[in-house]
């Protein structure tokens, strides 16, 4: 294939950020403290608000982190980050629409009655945990 | 012939090359098959708050030591690339190997931590929590490998400077793979 | 226009013949238009020696308005099937007129069973009638029923009624008709249930009142009526 | 000519293995996609015609199959689905057309990973090995349609194919395993790979339409691939999530399969589309009418398909608000696909049409669509989808659809690229007589089954007979009607069979190498093109439909040339 002239050098990308060890480090170092938090939180804590922040408010920030610094998508195109949003959108697109079947136990005319006895049957360890 | 780049390949009219425009692809598709089983389970789990009495029984200290070696593996992987880059292949070689070993020590850890389940009677079959912890964790668990095993292949590469491009690929699929543990750690650990 | 080819025989049966037959027109108009104007351009356009074509681009405003405006009819006429087929909806599926009777309809690999209030019109009596294959219901009354299956997904189908409802495993759906003709019809199931799919029949007869109501006395389970 | 044969110097000679049976060319590997596909096209017929014979005279000994079972009735159908959805609709217009075109359109030598290429073909002909031989194992292949609702398809108990159900998954999920590996290939191949100058909207409008489909397919597909993982472990290893009993959701395999399934119907139009774009701007030498419009419309039509799933399950026991709301989102999506017709139809005029066959399938296809597309309404609208649904009515609309996509653009597509494909022509006289032939038979198979439908005839019964009001002569006559018709569809398919492979060896030559005079860079490179495609690689100066420029003397223009 010669007298092409596409340049065939792919390692003469560079990462564009200029950061060094010393920056991923430090990330590394953040994403270890929002992990310990996130392990802690609900330990000390059995409060629903509380789990919910710690544990996955931080994972979105530990996932937002990852990405940003570590797969570099602030220095790739923009459209990258919306491929990925838009693929993240149709996963929430599929959650909002199809839990208003299978996540609820009965509706506008119908009602789950297999779901609705499995409840019952683990009804009293539901009270014990809410008891807890 | 077989072993000829295509001019194809070498071209990249977005300005991104084109290995990595693949692999944001492969992720594209990967957030929708593990964010739909991600998102089946929650339905469930919304709809079944009992289910909290099967994952007392989780292994909250190897899930979150899991954390730390993935997250760690996950450092490992950008300084190879940094390394990579500036073409200082045995440090990159070096770091590459940390994180399929890395990799490993997660498979391991979690072999330990589903042996001591199943052997407590926490099978795949018990309930559907555990059905969806297993398919879930079963799912990432094969990402760790294939990445593992393109680590490896990869490694050979970067000793002989070639294709040094392909370190900062599988980088940003391990980190992918991060990222779906460090979502599958709350969902199935934490959330008692 | 839908009776033609199978006839009408409950309440909301006609609901759902004039939103086809809106439909029809609306979109039948757009299709003999489109066709119409497709074949005539191959026609008009055919290749003759000497002629050539024409340079358009179609993205100035004068040949854009061609596409433009049946897209805005299009549209409207979206707009007005979408209020007629929700609202036909909302008449059969969504709200239920009050029951005059409520009866069980149950699916399994490959029968339907009924069970029906008996005499005293309520369910779960002693009274109650168990069929299989067979249901019985009382021309121009109000019926609810709850639709389950004991397998797999079987749907209860009766083309006279235009009523079509999937049963599932585990789920009780609750729908009504009205039956407003006499006669003898088929209950077809019309999700695919296995092998014996084929075979799932089972016949519906509307009955008049005086009807329906010898066959209730002839089929009280005996314990109940020698009481 | 001459750089052309120089450009051979460089490679060694291939041996036969390496060049066609593991090849990097894209070519051949499009190639390969195409005649599977194919192949499995005429199987899926073969089941068609079977059970048409049972449903037209039950019970009687099918002449090349015997007394079909009600067991077999149900494999046939649902194979026949499956293939012509999965082995001979996707491999051939996406994988097939995909292949072979986007390089050559795009003025590549190749598709950027032809490893990956070659990886993709071997997995989905795993997938058909696999399909296949679900047939032969105890109990038969899979009987419980090709959108397999659990619990029929998730207990051995109520389907009675224990292996079949799990072998039929299996090929399904490594059919897609294949797609999503090709499509990242054409997704990143038209990215980054385009010839120097070609900008977005140079594109040719096929190109711009299989890598659409590829993002739908990816973007939708992911959500099955994990809901098969958990079908095949309810279906072998007795987990329990489509199981009601144990607290699981047969509705969630529903919509797992509807997210995929409805986009995926987008996923094999657009390609379509795309074939019958660039044969009706050849052969009517006209610029395509609005590209940005078309372009739109694509992009609208695919967003909007991620929001009408739920239309497949009005009845199937989804709460009844929902569906009120996917009504209003599916009679939507008819306005960017009618707009779609509505250019195509625009692009006639003014032209000076010439009706070869690739030009016959093509203007077919606009005319058989309209009816499947128009017929969709009377679905998507919930009301009278209530009466509609699952019956004859659904299966003569989706075929309205699918079988112009799949066969009769497709048709377009090859008489179109043959010449580029194998350097001879395909012959016009067996061609017209195949295209009247087809267009006759085809209809003739679906009008009547509208009409049956509408009379109450629902799907997948083995025999009417077992329904007193369906077994009347008149419905039994309009199902004859059918069968015959598939019969003469059948026949008129050997002439195609015989017209290509004959032509492929004792075809007119093409002596040049654009015969249809036409503008894309497919037909700056040889009749067939070389690996690596073309002699010197072509830069792009204009779009691809600029056909009878005013001050021209010659009525194309093709992108490569700089005046």
């Amino acid at each position: 294939m010669a007298g092409h002239v596409d340049s065939h050098d792919h390692d003469a990308h560079t990462d564009s950020d200029g950061h060094g060890p010393a920056f991923y480090i430090k990330i590394w170092a953040i994403l270890l403290v929002l992990f310990l938090i996130s392990v802690a939180g609900p330990e000390i804590s059995h409060h629903k608000a509380v789990i919910l922040v710690t544990a996955f408010g931080i994972a979105i920030v530990k996932a937002y982190m990852v990405a940003v610094n570590f797969m570099h998508i602030k220095h790739e195109k923009k459209y990258i980050a919306y491929i990925m949003f838009a693929m993240l959108g149709a996963v929430f697109l599929f959650y909002i629409a199809v839990s208003t079947d299978v996540q609820m136990t009965s509706g506008s005319n119908w009602e789950n009655a297999s779901a609705k006895a499995v409840i019952e049957q683990h009804k009293d360890f539901q009270e014990h945990i809410e008891h807890e | 012939m077989g072993t000829t780049t295509p001019i194809a390949t070498t071209r990249s009219v977005t300005g991104m090359p084109t290995g990595r425009l693949a692999v944001w692809w492969v992720i594209g598709s990967e957030i929708v098959i593990f964010g739909g089983l991600l998102m089946c389970y929650l339905m469930f789990r919304l709809k079944y708050p009992y289910w909290a009495m099967y994952s007392v029984h989780t292994n909250t200290f190897a899930g979150a030591l899991n954390t730390f070696v993935l997250l760690t593996s996950s450092l490992f992987i950008v300084l190879a690339h940094y390394y990579a880059e500036r073409k200082e292949e045995l440090k990159a070689f070096g770091l590459i190997w940390a994180t399929i070993f890395g990799g490993l020590t997660f498979l391991v850890i979690k072999g330990i931590e589903w042996t001591t389940e199943i052997t407590n009677g926490f099978t795949i079959t018990s309930s559907m929590f555990w059905s969806f912890y297993y398919t879930a964790a079963g799912l990432h668990a094969l990402h760790v490998i294939a990445g593992m095993c393109l680590m490896a292949w990869i490694s050979m590469d970067v000793l002989q400077k070639k294709n040094m491009h392909r370190v900062e690929l599988i980088g940003i699929y391990w980190h992918f793979v991060d990222i779906v543990w460090i979502f599958l750690f709350p969902l199935l650990y934490i959330a008692k | 226009m839908i009776e033609l080819l199978r006839q009408s025989g409950s309440s909301f049966a006609n609901d759902i013949n004039n939103l086809i037959l809106l439909i029809t027109v609306l979109a039948g108009f757009w299709l003999i238009v489109a066709e119409v104007v497709l074949f005539w351009l191959v026609w008009k356009f055919r290749r003759k020696p000497g002629v050539k074509a024409q340079y358009i681009t179609g993205e100035r405003k004068e040949e854009m308005k061609w596409i433009h405006w049946p897209h805005n009819l299009i549209l409207i006429c979206d707009v007005v099937i979408i209020v007629f087929a929700i609202r036909v909806w909302y008449t059969v599926k969504q709200q239920l007129p009050p029951a005059g009777s409520t009866i069980r309809i149950i699916g399994q690999q490959w029968a339907w069973r009924f069970v029906m209030p008996g005499a005293d019109n309520v369910l779960g009596t002693k009274d109650d009638i168990e069929t299989v294959d067979e249901l019985h219901v009382k021309v121009d009354s109000v019926y609810h029923f709850k639709l389950e299956t004991i397998d797999v997904i079987h749907s209860f189908s009766v083309p006279q009624f235009r009523l079509k409802q999937d049963g599932l495993p585990g789920r009780i759906v609750t729908g009504w008709f009205k039956p407003t003709k006499v006669g003898r019809f088929d209950i077809q199931c019309a999700e695919i249930c296995g092998i014996g799919h084929g075979i799932m029949m089972s016949k519906l007869f509307v009955d008049s009142p005086e009807d329906y109501d010898k066959w209730i006395a002839s089929h009280t389970p005996a314990a109940v009526s020698s009481n | 000519m001459a750089t052309n044969h120089a450009e051979h110097h460089d490679h060694h000679e291939m041996s036969f293995w390496e060049k066609y049976v593991f090849p990097l060319d894209h070519k051949i590997i499009g190639l390969q996609y195409l005649l599977t596909g194919i192949i499995m096209g005429f199987l899926g017929a073969y089941f068609s015609y079977v059970f048409r014979m049972q449903l037209a005279f039950p019970g009687i000994d099918v002449p090349l199959f015997g007394l079909v079972t009600s067991a077999q009735y149900n494999s046939l159908i649902t194979n026949h689905g499956t293939i012509m959805i999965f082995w001979f609709a996707m491999p051939i217009l996406v994988a097939g057309f995909g292949n072979y075109l986007i390089p050559l359109m795009i003025g590549a030598d190749d598709m950027v990973f032809p490893k990956i290429n070659r990886l993709s073909y071997q997995i989905f002909l795993l997938s058909v090995v696999v399909l296949l031989s679900s047939f032969f194992v105890h109990n038969g292949g899979f009987g419980g349609a090709w959108t397999a609702y659990p619990p029929l398809s998730a207990k051995a108990e109520y389907n009675l194919t224990p292996w079949g159900s799990i072998l039929w998954l299996i090929a399904v999920v490594l059919e897609f395993v294949a797609f999503l590996l090709g499509g990242i290939n054409f997704i990143t191949t038209l990215m980054n790979s385009r010839a120097k100058g070609m900008k977005m909207m140079d594109i040719p409008m096929v190109c711009w339409m299989i890598v659409l489909a590829s993002i739908l397919f990816m973007a939708s597909a992911g959500p099955l691939i994990a809901g098969a993982a958990m079908l095949l472990f309810d279906q072998t290893i007795g987990t329990g999530f489509f199981d009601p009993a144990r607290g699981g959701d047969p509705i969630l395999w529903q919509h797992l399969f509807w997210f995929f399934g409805h986009p995926e119907v987008y996923v094999v139009f657009l390609p379509a589309m795309g074939i019958v774009a660039e044969v009706i701007t050849t052969f009517s030498r006209k610029k395509l009418f609005a590209y940005k419009v078309v372009l739109f419309t694509t992009f609208a039509t695919g967003i909007l398909s991620f929001f009408v799933w739920a239309h497949h399950q009005f009845i199937a026991g989804i709460d009844p608000r929902l569906a009120n709301i996917f009504t209003v989102t599916t009679l939507l999506i008819s306005i960017p696909i009618a707009e779609m017709l509505f250019v195509y139809i625009a692009t006639l005029w003014g032209g000076a049409i010439e009706l070869t066959t690739a030009m016959l399938f093509a203007l077919g296809f606009l005319a058989t669509f309209l009816i499947g597309g128009v017929t969709g309404v009377f679905l998507g609208a919930s009301g009278a989808d209530i009466y509609f649904h699952d019956t004859y009515f659904v299966l003569a609309h989706f075929h309205y659809t699918f079988v112009p996509i799949a066969v009769i653009a497709v048709f377009a597509g090859l008489y179109y690229w043959f010449p580029k494909m194998f350097g001879r022509f395909m012959d016009e006289t067996l061609g017209k007589i195949h295209f009247w032939g087809t267009m006759v038979g085809f209809n003739g198979i679906f009008m009547p089954l509208f009409f049956t439908g509408a009379a109450g005839d629902h799907r997948r019964i083995f025999d009417f007979s077992n329904f007193p009001e369906l077994a009347v002569s008149s419905l039994q006559n309009l199902r004859i009607a059918a069968t015959v018709s598939v019969i003469i569809t059948a026949v008129f398919q050997f002439v195609f069979l015989f017209n290509f492979i004959y032509s492929m060896f004792r075809g007119r030559k093409c002596t040049v190498n654009n015969p249809w005079k036409a503008n894309t860079l497919e037909w700056f490179a040889t009749c067939p093109p070389p690996h690596g495609n073309f002699p010197v690689m072509p830069e792009v100066y204009r779009g691809p439909y600029e056909f009878s420029v005013p001050g021209r003397e010659l009525d194309y223009w093709p992108q490569n040339e700089k005046v």
